[in-house]
């Protein structure tokens, strides 16, 4: 009864206020604590703006993904479903799947507080057919202060030579230098900040976003190559399958000197209850001025039904709405999508990187313009590049390059 | 009603394989028939068409009236004992028996009457309600035949029934089944492999080869005159003597040359008008022990003395072989002694060489 | 176990605790540790605090028997915005199971004895179809059965789900009972038909009473393996079916946030339990089971 | 051949027709075979096909019909990690297999010399089956972790030298998945051997002993020949799984380090799903669809005659 009352009272309130039943069912796979909190955001925005969300998550991109498929072939898509702004959306969109926020978007946005890079990843044949939620940035370092302190290291290195130098002294303290979660993927992230910190972003976007191969054969890639391949010398024996977060709580128990990857990782953290500049540092990977940024973003498709087309609108409108957006980014740790949010709830290491945002430097990741394939076979020459010591760079670089043609 | 059965040209075959080709075999109304032979001469294939339980691939099947060739089991009026008794084992004894008349949709109490009287027939009253496990092997076996008997039918099938049981019970269960005929009247249908069984039974045998009858006849004359050198083997124990020789006509009379020796055939035997190659084949009571009989002998010396009860069988090496004797009982004699054999050249059976066919 | 020697036997007895018997039992107990271990692991893990699990060794005994963890995986552990552990999915994973157990046991049972005793035309074609059926990874068959129950209106229901566990079911369940009803006595089944019985009546007054053992077999081998199952419950049975493994793999498998492992180990062995505890009460009819039929090949 | 006394008796009655064909067909057992030939047709053959269809295509995340010849097939092979699974998974299944047959027989004949408490060592071993792969996985993954697991605990007790980091050595990392596997299976092939050694004759232990015949020596040379239906059984079902093998990969290492646990199935799951690559995934499937073929029918057909010849007939 305690139940049904409540229930019954907003069913009542629904159906008198509102003609039509904006429900939407959402699928996405954030289910960590972080993330669960981020997604609240959202769902109480929808919510209060007169929709119902249920909610459809499933852990693990890979089932999520299977399960979404499965539906969308089954003809029994979700209202709403999270996703890499990207390839993987764009085909969908190109076969017709998939519904334009265009009107809803515009309507929310104004003209110019959203980054080209990005608009020009959810939009398609000039309508926009994604509603970002933030952005992730690679290419990013944290370290245990302790540690550094202890192995009588005063500066978060900048170059790589200052890099190895440190890792050196942990190493010689008795410590893991590098915090590492061996999986493919992760160690495809750690990969890419490399091979920007050495060839720039200039030529990085050339290379991931137009396909120019020429990139890989320079110097400065094959510099990438080597600084990434001298790493495998200073993570420990456990790190081969090891997950992000266990590689995280190296860095929080003050075992482990750094960990490169991804901003989500401050998540952990806070968890933790740690603080950026008095235990933890962060700063971007050496030799670096620019973020790879990663959009998350909410995709809609064709369900034939007309209420969900407006519940797609009204959810599109709450992801977009600036207060959505900050709060959003402060619990999942991205970067709100527009850049006239009020930022100041973030921490440090948000607000480098809104001030990189700011100033245009940023490049888009690999997932946002290559393929799934092609992504796929990065993470695969990369693992096991870094899983067997006796591959050579050449070997390497030819393996790589195949992910292009292959993909 | 004991009806008649007959198999008319009948082929049936595995594969490119026939076991049986252009089979042709009738079956009196009420007779036992035994089908005898060695393991894979096809007799229990056959029967599991007369059953209805393997197909054929020609020919025809009649039983009584009616062209049963396509009919189902249980549409061929015959009921089928098997060798593993194949009782259902999650049965008790009273459900074994009355399941077919279960599945025929027979009203309850007469179900119960039959089960009741077969029950009697066959003395299983006091393990009606046991299951096959706790039966002992005859106790299985009278199962099996009363599941055949509770059904009245017309035909009985039994693929060698009594195999497995011990020499005991199994001499009284033939017993029995004997009876059983010739109570009924039914027509049956044996196999076996064990002659001893046929011999009591039959009223005819069948003995069998590769899918090929080679002789059909009463038990008597199947003993005594066998068609062949094939049945000659298969039948008695010991088996026939065999002389392998030659029929040489000589002044308007035949003799028999053999290593032996030469010996004047009486008229009761084959004569022949020119010299032709055969096996003579003495049963070993057709061999005799001394020269007091007259009948023409060589001489012997005893290997070894089996004595069986009622008779004695001797086993005597002769320079061209060895040969079995059938003595009385009480015969007294020793291992090594010389004796001298004679042969009744007079009731023997002789088979060409070539053909092995009787003369 | 009966000792084959009476006692009054006369004479010195024979020492029977030699150096073989000894080494079958110590070769007995490393393999018990083996198998026991990984067990043994999962459950002091499910009793430990995070501080516990993250200082301690695994091994250790946890500090104090805390059954908290088990309660939050039951009953509160988080999987998105939803916090309802895996209790959730318990009820769906037995209505489920149970259906499709059931369903394609009887789908075994029929098919091998079919395939056995009456063996009609195209038998072996379907056999040998059947027997390669089972090396197929299911992942292949995702994307068609998705079409498929979509067209006949049953993508996203139970009944879906159950229909795809009794597909994918058919050739161990064909297996099993082929194999079962090989070492039946063929004469059984004539005796039968002499009887008068046809198919069905043969099927389920003779076959079926006398393959309890192979029923209790299969049906926990399918048990184990439609409960355990996550793929297929995840894409065809629709979110409001999800079975128990979902809610795991959702609990387990976060891509980011805190682990906590002991809620994590708990809410495995939750999920692992009804099949567990199957093997626990039926194991010995499992063991008769197999003893009395898969002894022919 | 019929001799005198006459079996050729009656001629053959007027009207006489020839058998042609089977006229009496098992309709019954036709109909009970239809769901299963339903299942193979539609979904087992269906699925093939599509598959096959599929891979000729340029399809990515979605089925297309745009015809590609056989593209995706030169990409397939084109891409290491393919290669890197089949070799991987045949290590794999050869040491799973043997690994599994061979721990559950020993298992097997340890609980057959009359152990005490038979059931519990039976339950101990069994359990596992009852677990899913994706669990097998999680537990073992603990367990093989050099940092945390069996070395580290060996190691903190004073065993330096003891080291078990199968999980994260690339070219161990393969038998860790196999080890597990083992783990898993060999309760059930324990049981499957059980009952093969539970069915042997008692006559023959009697005689072996009586004989003098080393006990090692009777198993090998005249109790395993015998359990000849337990051992294809036990072969039959962890090929099966072996061939399939997936949860145990993605739950234990992921295939990694690096590719060195990458397998088939996984490869077509990530292509399908992850990488958004259905026409690559349907090659992958295509190809291990038709070496499956290829060694299971023989083995079939082998099967076939070899019951025939046993039986003598059908």
């Amino acid at each position: 009864m305690r139940l049904l009352l409540p229930s019954l009272t907003a069913l009542l309130l629904v159906s008198t206020a509102q003609a039509q039943d904006l429900t939407a069912e959402v699928a996405h796979s954030w289910t960590s604590g972080g993330e669960a909190a981020a997604v609240k955001v959202i769902s109480d925005a929808f919510t209060a703006r007169g929709g119902t969300w249920v909610d459809w998550s499933v852990a693990g991109f890979e089932s999520a993904n299977a399960a979404y498929i499965s539906r969308l072939l089954a003809g029994d898509p979700p209202t709403a479903k999270t996703a890499v702004a990207g390839p993987e959306v764009t085909e969908l969109i190109a076969q017709g799947l998939m519904n334009d926020i265009d009107t809803a978007f515009h309507a929310a946005v104004p003209d110019g507080v959203v980054p080209q890079v990005v608009l020009d990843a959810i939009t398609m044949d000039g309508k926009v057919y994604m509603a970002p939620t933030g952005m992730h940035a690679g290419s990013w370092m944290f370290y245990s202060m302790p540690v550094f302190e202890k192995a009588g290291i005063t500066e978060a290195p900048t170059s790589w030579d200052e890099f190895f130098a440190a890792m050196d002294k942990i190493k010689a303290a008795g410590l893991v230098p590098i915090a590492w979660g061996g999986q493919s993927w992760q160690e495809g992230i750690v990969f890419h900040a490399v091979v920007l910190s050495t060839i720039g972003a200039e030529a990085f976007t050339k290379l991931y976003k137009d396909s120019d191969l020429s990139v890989i054969d320079t110097p400065e890639f094959a510099e990438a190559v080597n600084v990434f391949g001298r790493m495998r010398d200073y993570v420990d024996a456990g790190a081969p399958g090891r997950n992000w977060n266990d590689a995280t709580a190296m860095v929080i128990r003050d075992e482990a000197g750094v960990q490169l990857l991804s901003d989500f990782i401050k998540g952990e953290f806070t968890t933790a209850g740690e603080t950026p500049g008095i235990d933890y540092g962060c700063a971007l990977t050496p030799s670096t001025d620019s973020l790879i940024f990663l959009a998350d973003a909410f995709t809609f498709p064709k369900t034939g039904n007309a209420d969900e087309d407006k519940a797609q609108a009204l959810l599109a409108e709450a992801v977009l709405d600036p207060r959505v957006q900050a709060d959003f980014s402060a619990l999942k740790g991205s970067l709100p999508i527009r850049t006239d949010v009020d930022t100041s709830g973030l921490d440090a290491c948000a607000q480098t990187a809104i001030e990189l945002v700011k100033q245009d430097k940023i490049v888009p990741d690999a997932a946002m313009t290559l393929s799934p394939a092609i992504n796929g076979g990065f993470k695969d020459a990369v693992g096991a590049f870094f899983a067997d010591p006796a591959m050579t760079s050449e070997a390497f670089i030819e393996q790589y390059k195949a992910a292009f043609a292959n993909g | 009603m004991p009806v008649p059965v007959s198999l008319r040209s009948v082929a049936i075959g595995y594969g490119s394989t026939a076991v049986v080709k252009d089979f042709d075999l009738e079956i009196a109304a009420g007779e036992f028939l035994v089908l005898l032979g060695p393991s894979g001469c096809g007799k229990s294939t056959l029967l599991n068409a007369i059953a209805g339980l393997s197909d054929l691939s020609d020919g025809e099947i009649w039983i009584g009236e009616r062209n049963v060739t396509w009919a189902d089991p249980k549409d061929r009026g015959i009921g089928m004992v098997f060798q593993s008794y194949a009782l259902y084992p999650n049965m008790n004894v009273e459900k074994n028996l009355s399941f077919g008349l279960q599945v025929a949709g027979m009203a309850k109490d007469e179900i119960a009457r039959r089960v009741k009287r077969t029950a009697a027939i066959l003395q299983l009253e006091p393990y009606l309600q046991r299951r096959p496990a706790a039966l002992s092997g005859g106790q299985r076996q009278r199962v099996a035949i009363g599941r055949a008997l509770v059904r009245d039918v017309d035909i009985f099938l039994f693929d060698e029934p009594l195999s497995n049981l011990d020499a005991k019970l199994r001499t009284e269960l033939r017993v029995e089944i004997k009876k059983l005929h010739q109570e009924l009247g039914s027509t049956m249908i044996y196999v076996t492999h064990d002659q001893v069984e046929a011999m009591t039974l039959a009223d005819r045998i069948a003995i069998m080869r590769d899918g090929v009858i080679q002789q059909l006849a009463s038990p008597r004359e199947i003993y005594h005159r066998p068609a062949n050198l094939f049945v000659a083997g298969f039948i008695g124990s010991p088996a026939m003597n065999l002389v392998s020789g030659a029929l040489v006509p000589k002044a308007g009379k035949t003799f028999f040359r053999s290593e032996l020796g030469t010996f004047e055939l009486p008229q009761s035997a084959p004569q022949s008008a020119e010299e032709r190659a055969v096996i003579a084949g003495l049963r070993p009571e057709q061999i005799v022990l001394g020269t007091a009989s007259g009948l023409p002998g060589f001489a012997a010396k005893v290997s070894v003395i089996e004595a069986m009860g009622p008779d004695t069988i001797l086993w005597c090496e002769a320079e061209s072989g060895v040969f079995s004797l059938r003595m009385p009982g009480d015969f007294a004699g020793a291992v090594g002694d010389s004796v001298t054999l004679g042969l009744d050249l007079a009731n023997a059976s002789y088979f060409d060489s070539a053909s092995g066919k009787r003369l | 176990m009966r000792d084959p020697f009476p006692a009054t036997a006369r004479g010195q007895r024979p020492q029977r605790l030699t150096t073989a018997r000894i080494g079958l039992y110590a070769f007995l107990l490393i393999a018990a540790l083996f198998f026991l271990l990984p067990a043994y692991v999962m459950i002091v893990t499910s009793f430990k605090s995070m501080g516990e699990i993250r200082s301690a060794q695994i091994f250790s005994l946890p500090q104090m028997l805390d059954w908290s963890y088990w309660l939050e995986a039951w009953s509160s552990a988080c999987a998105g915005v939803n916090c309802n552990g895996v209790s959730v999915g318990f009820w769906n994973s037995v209505k489920i199971t149970v259906p499709a157990t059931i369903l394609s046991v009887l789908l075994g049972a029929v098919t091998g004895y079919a395939l056995s005793f009456w063996k009609p035309p195209g038998s072996k074609l379907l056999f040998a179809a059947i027997t390669i059926g089972g090396f197929i990874p299911l992942q292949i068959f995702l994307f068609p059965m998705v079409r498929a129950t979509a067209a006949l209106g049953l993508y996203n229901s139970l009944a879906g789900i159950v229909l795809v566990h009794v597909v994918f079911g058919l050739p161990l369940t064909t297996l099993l009972f082929r194999n079962y009803y090989a070492a039946i006595p063929v004469e059984l089944f004539k005796a039968a038909r002499v009887d008068g019985a046809g198919f069905w009546r043969i099927f389920y007054a003779l076959m079926l009473p006398l393959s309890l053992p192979m029923l209790v077999v299969a049906g926990l081998m399918q048990m184990t393996g439609i409960w355990n199952d996550f793929l297929l419950g995840l894409v065809f049975a629709g979110r409001d079916n999800l079975p128990m493994t979902v809610q795991l793999n959702n609990i387990v498998t976060t891509t980011t946030g805190q682990r906590e492992y002991n809620v994590h180990m708990a809410a495995t062995v939750l999920t692992a339990l009804v099949p567990l505890v199957a093997y626990f009460v039926s194991g010995r009819w499992f063991v008769r089971g197999i003893t009395a039929g898969s002894v022919k090949g | 051949m019929v001799d005198q006394s006459g079996a050729r008796t009656t001629a053959s009655p007027p009207g006489r027709s020839k058998v042609t064909g089977r006229l009496r067909l098992p309709v019954a057992a036709m109909a009970a075979l239809t769901p299963a030939w339903l299942i193979i047709l539609l979904v087992y053959l269906g699925t093939t096909v599509w598959t096959v269809q599929i891979s000729l295509t340029k399809s990515r995340m979605l089925p297309s019909s745009e015809f590609a010849g056989l593209s995706q097939y030169q990409r397939l092979f084109g891409t290491a990690r393919w290669s890197n699974s089949i070799e991987n998974v045949l290590t794999f299944g050869v040491v799973y297999v043997l690994g599994a047959m061979v721990v559950g027989l020993l298992l097997a004949i340890a609980i057959d010399r009359r152990v005490r408490f038979e059931s519990a060592w039976r339950t101990m071993f069994l359990y596992p089956y009852a677990l899913s792969f994706i669990v097998t996985g999680l537990m073992w993954q603990w367990l093989m972790n050099p940092e945390i697991g069996i070395q580290a605990t060996a190691r903190a007790a004073g065993l330096g030298w003891f080291t078990f980091d199968w999980t994260t050595r690339s070219d161990m990392a393969i038998y860790a998945v196999a080890l597990a596997g083992i783990w898993q299976s060999a309760g059930l092939v324990m049981v499957l051997m059980l009952a093969g050694l539970r069915g042997i004759d008692a006559d023959l232990w009697r005689a072996t002993r009586i004989e003098g015949i080393p006990m090692w020596r009777t198993y090998l040379t005249i109790v395993l020949p015998q359990l000849g239906p337990s051992v294809a059984t036990a072969f039959m079902l962890l090929t099966m799984g072996a061939v399939r093998t997936f949860d145990l990969v993605v739950a234990l290492t992921n295939g990694g380090p690096g590719q060195s646990t990458e397998v088939p199935a996984k490869f077509i799951m990530d292509s399908l799903f992850a990488r958004q690559d259905l026409g690559l995934a349907t090659a992958g499937a295509t190809v291990m669809l038709f070496t499956v073929m290829a060694v299971t029918i023989p083995i079939l057909y082998a099967r076939d005659i070899w019951t025939r010849r046993q039986n003598g007939r059908l």
